[in-house]
């Protein structure tokens, strides 16, 4: 195979694009973590449930793509903050406290995974669909290489919803909240913060995230009930990488993800790309547990 | 010669130094113990020295005569060292046999292979093994509820078996984490002639970290005091007593109670 | 029903105090008149899907070993299972081995393969065990998928079953006293474990890490052999898999549903517990065949009963079984005191 | 102010609280004492909402706040102060303190009240922006404090303030502690150290595997031998005692 | 010993739902296993329940009436087989169609076989299915030796030999992609500008495309299922690859979601299938409008067509054989459809080309089809067009 720099650069820019969403949807894992201390399994399914969403909204209603975008997101917070009240608040309160213990969480998440997803293959049935929004926009040529404005927007857009989050976060009120009760609830409860409206609030934000990135995803890659799985364990793999509850390490979690396996495709096998992934994962769980960046992951015991 | 020797102990976490240079020997045959405020590293000394914790470079442990510095908690055990915790860890939801059969662990007298063959000698050598820790229930008082659940015991009961299982080692030493936490003053005095008859039976040496200083007074040998990580003082209890350092630091200046309450008042 | 099982364990019980083996025995050759049985009462269809709930028989009671005595949250089991059966299947075409023969070496390198799925869990705990686990499964899966050698899309095909002298083992019923009694000895030795001092020792780790390693047991290691011992069964039965005719392996009979679905056994049947994994093998593997009409709401109702066990019956049948038994014996005592008191 | 009748309570199946009676009047200092393990943090858990009751009645200024939810309660204007190492390490000192106005929609007042806490702990205005965590022990503890008073509580209850501290520093505390008791802040204070919250309080329970063993006015229990000697281990008030004995 | 046994009998009792053992005899049992998990494939096996459910209002089959039971497999090899087993041994089938899918079909070939049912396959085109060797098994669509034949041919007399490949991992594209390499080496000395292997549910397709972008290729092969197919179909152009390099597909190029999904991207892209729905034959016709007017589908597709043919077919043949139909008589019956599909000769429907099996186990005798017919798509989207571009009789061991 010839090296040569120019592809070497078109690699790297396709991994970025796609990066910038694993670490989206990576960003709403990692959230859901600190705020609830559970890996969410079906958080791949809440990111089709967007994408499909995303496509009712502006396929079939008409709603413009961003103002679909931002039904889509409200509606799947809607759905994950439903979710969370019914079923995972009850473990994490027999678990004591909003802490849960043991595998019970894990596998309710598989459940609700594959649960969700079959909703959805009821709702929408197994086949793809396609999802075509015309940006308006011509696509961005660099040299020989040729950037979709689709790719172009996801990479924006993402950032700007990471940047808005920061913000949100950093600078409000209720951002301080969050990080309190992603913190410690019980002394979130002292302050007077409603802790259990704020963990809703918190699922509800991850899984808008998520279904922003199904809707940003679905013009590039079209939509299926499907789609979900491979999602996750990209994203699982960025949140990992750039160390659960880390903010700007899962956006950086996500480029490396995105990079390392195009480059992976590139240069040793396509056929092989999910297991770059996986392998950076379990190489990163391996040797440093807390990620590149998570300098305040919880320890377990 | 010691049982235990500490030389140079330190651990610290992040920049905290939670233990830093503690020498430390325990006689043989003694009830040697430890007292100091909260958070002044009894807990972190306990687990530094059953291996829970590892110890910062330039450390050293002894145990027995084995460097056991950077064993692990494990190995520590085989050697014959046992503890208690503060917070009893029990394994709550086996029977009160098997978490005595737990701690009799390393004292399994065939191979893992062999175990999981289920042979003959397996089940022959776990019938011996049954039959002496229902008799060390026995002793404790424990024998009626040898097959509940620990998680089903009051909290007296999850003491005495938390000890049970710590005795259930054939321990050459006996490490104890605050073993009065809770009880009433009764109860407590009660412990501490369990303790010392298991000391008798079993010929132990034993290490204490306890708050009642009733109770250390009373039964220690030899007290350690420690104070923001650091040995402040050894020796009997007398001795203790009347050490200016250990009145000075760690129980406070003597000053009559007027002079602190117009201190608090702002007088 | 409960106050019936109830009876039926202390039945057993009292069987069990002539000799230890004497109900393994009963049950064993109770079961060779199985396939007769449901052949006459149902079909000879069904003692193909008897073979099939032997299998899945073994990997639950193995995934409850690492899982349920052990504590040690692993999704990589499907993984094993798949080794395991690509293993024993590429023995027995590419070199002519026996069965007899490429199970036993299967079963050897899907124990490697155990100990590697095993490692993270020396280091990782929870979510991040069950994250690492997942992509070692699955990376399992896409090794096979993608390597023509390991089957790729075609898939492993006319792999042989086994034999004995010139007589093949290929039919339901026979095939079926092959599963079966590797079933028997799994569920047998997964108690001879469960009550030996390793078994103890998996149950210390599952409550209690650290009081575990200051009790003298080494956590790694045993860990690390509940993941070997678990990936015995699970080569066990991939071996069987793969032979049983028509010999056929692909790899999307390794996917993350399948471990969905061992998932939901071991829950259903409740989690460390033994017979529970035994029984939600059996009703799952039924029920699934049994709805295969309704195979557009089946997945979702399986998704939801997941959840909704997780949620509400976290014990699982075999957990409310046991608390039964438990009770059952509480008051057998206090009567026993009582009457010796008044 | 506060009025607990026959409370129960505890975690699970433990129950860890049998039967509290406890009052303590507006405006009035009182202290809650006793050892590792006794039940006095879940004494204190149980009235801030974190612990549910089981049987009982809490009342707090007229109202029954057993059953309420924690933020519920602490809107009441009954705000606990928790154990010094509970600051949150990765905010900012400010945060910290902000996050105890949280409660509070008069942005204005608590602006001002932002300066009365730094008037007060005057060390904790020099380091408002560093991180928490990196504060020394009495300075978070100081930190805890302040934050409990940028809720504008009507009642503080605080646990513990003395743990971990050097007697100098627990001076200073506690001090301070009599300080906002005099601005008319109803006070709860559990400790260990016997003898400093004696000498700080008015009037003082204590408490032993899960019941008041003995209740009475700071005066008469610091002079009271039977407290000294049986109840109170490893604490100022009896070593002295012990060591003569 | 006796409770035992009640205690056993009530226990499976207690945990299986009672299905009938003893079939109703007179009847002939047909047996499906189909994926029935994609939109298109529920609706496939919905057209043959259907069919089904005509010849039985019309009388049936001499008489006789069809019992058939659909079975959906998912695509998985395991549950295909459960499936197949269920029917035969259970269901006691006489007739086994199916699978959809290559991987389920490979397996079901050995049960079928050793159990001496006959096994009619609708549409599955790896070509190692009819290597086997069953005497039992029998294949409607065209076989993937044939189209890779027919794409070459095409692809290095009018376009260039300058092709990379895109191939996914399911059997069906693997195959299709290997013999379209091996056709290409074999007629024209061409060897593979590029080639990529991906997943079989591969999303993102940009690395490949940059690749073949500079390798500067006379077309792109992209061998896959319709979805993915599709994806990177779409990212071929938006890669930066002209119209000027064509793309050809696998012959899952022929269903609906390919042309749905890629919308303007599937314009031009050509591929071998067995049935083109720009067929102006008034059989077609009426096929195309009978399929719009129950499914709701604009065009079908050559799985429909298949499927369709696979039904006539079966109804000759059934209709040749001298069936008893009782109990004791299975085995003969069912051998005697096996020779009379067998002997089902030059049947003409639906299908690209003639139909013809023979009694030899070989593949030429059991791969049915042997016309594949060169497609291209003129617009894309849900109301997609076609044109054929031409219709090619193979010799029948081409191939092998």
């Amino acid at each position: 195979m010839d090296f040569d720099f120019g592809s070497l650069l078109a690699f790297i820019i396709f991994g970025v694009t796609i990066g910038v969403v694993y670490g989206i949807v990576a960003l709403g894992i990692s959230l859901i973590y600190s705020g609830l201390d559970i890996v969410h399994f079906a958080h791949g399914e809440i990111y089709m449930f967007g994408a499909f969403l995303g496509l009712v909204l502006s396929q079939q209603i008409g709603i413009p793509y961003p103002g679909a975008m931002i039904g889509a997101m409200i509606l799947a917070a809607l759905l994950g903050m439903f979710i969370e009240r019914v079923f995972y608040r009850r473990l994490t309160r027999s678990g004591g406290g909003y802490t849960v213990s043991g595998m019970g969480m894990i596998i309710c998440g598989f459940g609700m995974s594959v649960a969700l997803m079959n909703v959805a293959f009821l709702i929408w049935g197994a086949d793809a669909e396609p999802f075509p929004v015309d940006f308006g926009i011509e696509p961005l040529e660099i040299n020989d290489i040729s950037i979709p404005p689709s790719y172009l927007l996801t990479a924006v857009v993402s950032l700007c919803l990471m940047g808005i989050l920061n913000y949100f976060l950093r600078y409000t009120k209720i951002g301080l909240a969050v990080r309190a009760v992603a913190h410690n609830k019980d002394i979130a409860f002292l302050m007077g913060i409603n802790v259990p409206l704020f963990i809703s609030l918190i699922f509800g934000l991850a899984c808008a995230l998520a279904a922003a990135a199904g809707v940003l995803v679905g013009p590039m890659q079209s939509v299926q009930v499907e789609m979900g799985y491979l999602m996750l364990m990209k994203a699982f793999a960025a949140a990992v990488v750039g160390g659960f509850g880390s903010l700007p390490g899962a956006l950086i979690g996500g480029i490396l993800v995105g990079i390392f396996e195009n480059l992976g495709a590139a240069y040793i096998s396509a056929s092989h790309k999910d297991i770059y992934a996986f392998l950076l994962l379990i190489l990163v769980l391996m040797y440093r547990p807390a990620g590149l960046f998570g300098i305040v992951a919880k320890v377990k015991a | 010669m010691a049982l235990l020797e500490t030389r140079g102990l330190s651990k610290s976490f992040g920049g905290l130094k939670a233990v830093s240079g503690v020498d430390l020997k325990v006689q043989p045959g003694t009830v040697h113990g430890l007292i100091g405020p909260n958070g002044s590293g009894k807990s972190t000394f306990f687990n530094l020295v059953t291996g829970v914790y590892q110890p910062d470079p330039g450390s050293h442990i002894e145990f027995d005569g084995h460097d056991i510095t950077n064993l692990q908690a494990h190995g520590i055990a085989a050697l014959g060292m046992a503890r208690t915790f503060q917070l009893l860890r029990l394994f709550s939801e086996m029977t009160v046999l098997e978490n005595v059969m737990v701690g009799n662990h390393c004292k399994t007298s065939y191979g893992i292979v062999e175990s999981l063959l289920g042979t003959s000698r397996v089940r022959q050598a776990d019938q011996n093994m049954k039959e002496e820790m229902l008799d060390l229930l026995e002793f404790i008082g424990l024998a009626n509820f040898a097959d509940i659940p620990a998680g089903e015991l009051s909290g007296g009961q999850r003491r005495l078996l938390a000890l049970g299982r710590a005795i259930a080692m054939k321990p050459k030493l006996l490490l104890l984490d605050e073993p009065g936490a809770g009880l009433s003053p009764v109860n407590v005095d009660k412990l501490m002639e369990t303790i010392l008859g298991l000391k008798e039976r079993y010929e132990l040496t034993v290490v204490v970290v306890e708050h009642i200083l009733k109770v250390v007074m009373s039964t220690c040998e030899t007290i350690s005091v420690l104070d923001h990580g650091q040995k402040i003082a050894e020796g009997p209890p007398e001795m203790i007593k009347n050490d200016h350092a250990v009145i000075e630091a760690y129980l406070g200046r003597e000053l009559p109670d007027d002079e602190i309450r117009n201190a608090i008042r702002g007088q | 029903m409960i106050s019936f099982i109830t009876n039926f364990a202390s039945a057993i019980e009292s069987l069990a105090k002539i000799h230890r083996l004497l109900p393994w025995v009963i049950a064993y050759i109770l079961l060779l008149f199985l396939p007769n049985l449901i052949t006459a009462t149902f079909g000879e269809y069904y003692v193909d899907l008897a073979n099939r709930c032997c299998l899945f028989i073994l990997l639950a009671v193995g995934l409850n070993i690492v899982k349920g005595f052990c504590g040690q949250v692993t999704v990589g089991h499907i993984g094993l299972y798949a080794i395991g059966a690509v293993t024993s299947a590429l023995l027995a075409q590419n070199y002519g081995l026996p069965f007899w023969l490429s199970a036993p070496l299967a079963i050897l390198v899907t124990c490697c393969a155990g100990l590697v799925v095993g490692l993270p869990s020396v280091r990782l705990e929870g979510a991040y065990l069950a994250l690492a686990t997942l992509g070692l499964g699955e990376s399992v899966r896409i090794m096979i998928a993608v390597t023509p050698a390991l089957g790729s899309s075609t898939g492993i095909m006319m792999i042989p079953a086994p034999t004995i002298g010139d007589y093949v083992i290929e039919s339901f019923d026979h095939y079926f006293y092959l599963v079966m009694t590797a079933a028997i000895i799994g569920i047998y030795f997964s108690f001879v474990i469960l009550n030996s001092s390793t078994g103890r020792a998996f149950k210390a780790i599952r409550e209690d890490v650290i009081a575990a390693s200051v009790s003298g047991i080494n956590v790694p290691f045993y860990k690390l052999l509940a993941f070997v011992i678990s990936a015995i069964y699970a080569g066990l039965a991939g071996a069987l898999f793969a032979h049983m005719p028509p010999g056929y392996l692909h790899h999307n009979n390794f996917t993350v549903i399948e471990m969905v679905t061992l998932l939901l056994m071991v829950v259903l049947g409740g989690i460390g517990n033994i017979w529970g994994g035994v029984v939600g093998a059996i009703v799952v593997t039924v029920i699934y065949d049994q709805t295969k009409d309704y195979y557009f709401y089946q997945p979702l109702i399986f998704g939801i009963t997941m959840v909704f066990l997780v949620v509400f019956m976290p014990r699982g049948i075999g957990g409310v079984i046991e608390q039964a038994i438990v009770k059952r014996k509480f008051i057998e005592k206090h009567e026993e005191q009582n009457l010796g008191t008044s | 102010m506060l009025n607990i009748k026959e409370v129960h309570s505890g975690y699970g199946k433990l129950k860890i609280l049998r039967g509290i009676n406890l009052n303590v009047p507006q405006g009035g200092v009182v202290a809650l004492l006793g050892g590792n393990g006794t039940g006095k943090s879940t004494l204190l858990k149980t009235i801030s909402g974190l612990v549910p009751v089981m049987e009982g009645s809490i009342e707090f200024d007229g109202q029954i706040i057993s059953g309420k939810k924690p933020h519920e309660i602490v809107r009441s204007g009954l705000v606990q102060v928790t154990q010094s190492k509970e600051a949150y390490p990765a905010m900012t000192v400010e945060e910290n303190l902000m996050l105890g106005a949280y409660t509070r929609s008069d942005s204005s007042v608590v602006r001002a009240d932002l300066e009365r806490v730094y008037e007060f702990f005057p060390v904790l205005r020099q380091r408002r922006k560093v991180l928490s965590g990196t504060l020394s022990g009495g300075e978070v503890q100081m930190l805890v404090i302040g934050r409990g008073l940028m809720a504008k509580p009507k009642m503080l209850m605080l646990d513990e303030p003395s743990a971990a501290l050097a007697p100098k520093v627990v001076l200073e505390i506690f001090s301070n502690i009599y300080k906002i008791s005099q601005t008319g802040v109803t006070i709860l204070i559990v400790e260990q150290n016997v003898r400093m919250a004696l000498l700080l309080a008015q009037y003082a329970y204590i408490i032993r595997d899960g019941v008041i063993m003995i209740e009475g006015s700071a005066e008469d229990l610091i002079n009271d031998p039977s407290v000294k000697d049986s109840f109170l281990g490893g604490t100022v008030a009896n070593t002295k005692k012990s060591l003569n004995s | 010993m006796r409770n035992w046994t009640k205690f056993l009998a009530g226990l499976a009792a207690g945990g299986f739902v009672l299905s009938a053992t003893a079939a109703l005899a007179d009847e002939i049992r047909v047996g499906i296993t189909m994926r029935m998990v994609s939109e298109n494939g529920q609706k496939y096996g919905q057209m043959v329940m259907d069919e089904i459910g005509l010849i039985n209002e019309a009388g049936g089959i001499n008489g006789h009436q069809i019992k058939a039971t659909l079975m959906n497999d998912e695509c998985k090899s395991d549950k295909g087989v459960a499936n197949a087993n269920k029917l035969i041994f259970q269901e006691k089938v006489h007739l086994l169609i199916g699978s959809t899918c290559s991987s389920v079909s490979l397996p079901i070939v050995d049960v079928t076989a050793k159990a001496q049912v006959p096994q009619i396959i609708p549409h599955s085109t790896n070509s190692q299915i009819t290597q086997k060797g069953s005497a039992w098994v029998f294949r409607v669509p065209v076989s993937g030796r044939f189209y890779a034949g027919v794409n070459a041919k095409y692809v290095g007399e009018n376009i260039g030999k300058k092709i990379a490949y895109i191939c996914a991992a399911d059997a069906a594209s693997q195959n299709d992609c290997d013999a379209m390499q091996a056709q290409m080496k074999s007629q024209h000395g061409a060897d593979p500008a590029y080639v990529a292997q991906v997943q079989e549910k591969e999303v993102d397709f940009r690395t490949h495309m940059q690749k073949i972008k500079s390798a500067g290729v006379d077309g792109i092969m992209v061998a896959a299922l319709a979805e993915t197919m599709s994806r990177a179909l779409i990212q071929s152009y938006e890669a930066g690859i002209g119209t000027d390099v064509r793309r050809i597909g696998s012959s899952s190029a022929s269903n609906a979601p390919v042309p749905k999904i890629s919308g303007d991207a599937v314009k031009g892209v050509f591929y071998a299938a067995a049935y083109s729905n720009a067929d102006t034959r008034p059989i077609a016709k009426l096929f195309n409008q009978m399929v719009k007017d129950r499914y709701g589908i604009h065009a079908p597709d050559h799985d429909f067509s298949q499927a369709y043919d696979l039904i006539r077919i079966v109804e000759i043949a059934l209709n040749n054989s001298d069936l008893k139909l009782t109990n004791s008589s299975l085995a003969a019956d069912r051998t005697a459809i096996r020779d009379a599909i067998a002997n089902v000769k030059n049947y003409q429907g639906l299908a690209s080309g003639p139909i013809s099996f023979c009694a030899a186990a070989t593949p030429q005798c059991r791969d049915g089809n042997k016309t594949p017919v060169l497609i291209a798509y003129k617009k894309g989207g849900e109301a997609f067009e076609t044109e054929v571009l031409a219709r090619v009789n193979m010799p029948e061991d081409f191939g092998l």
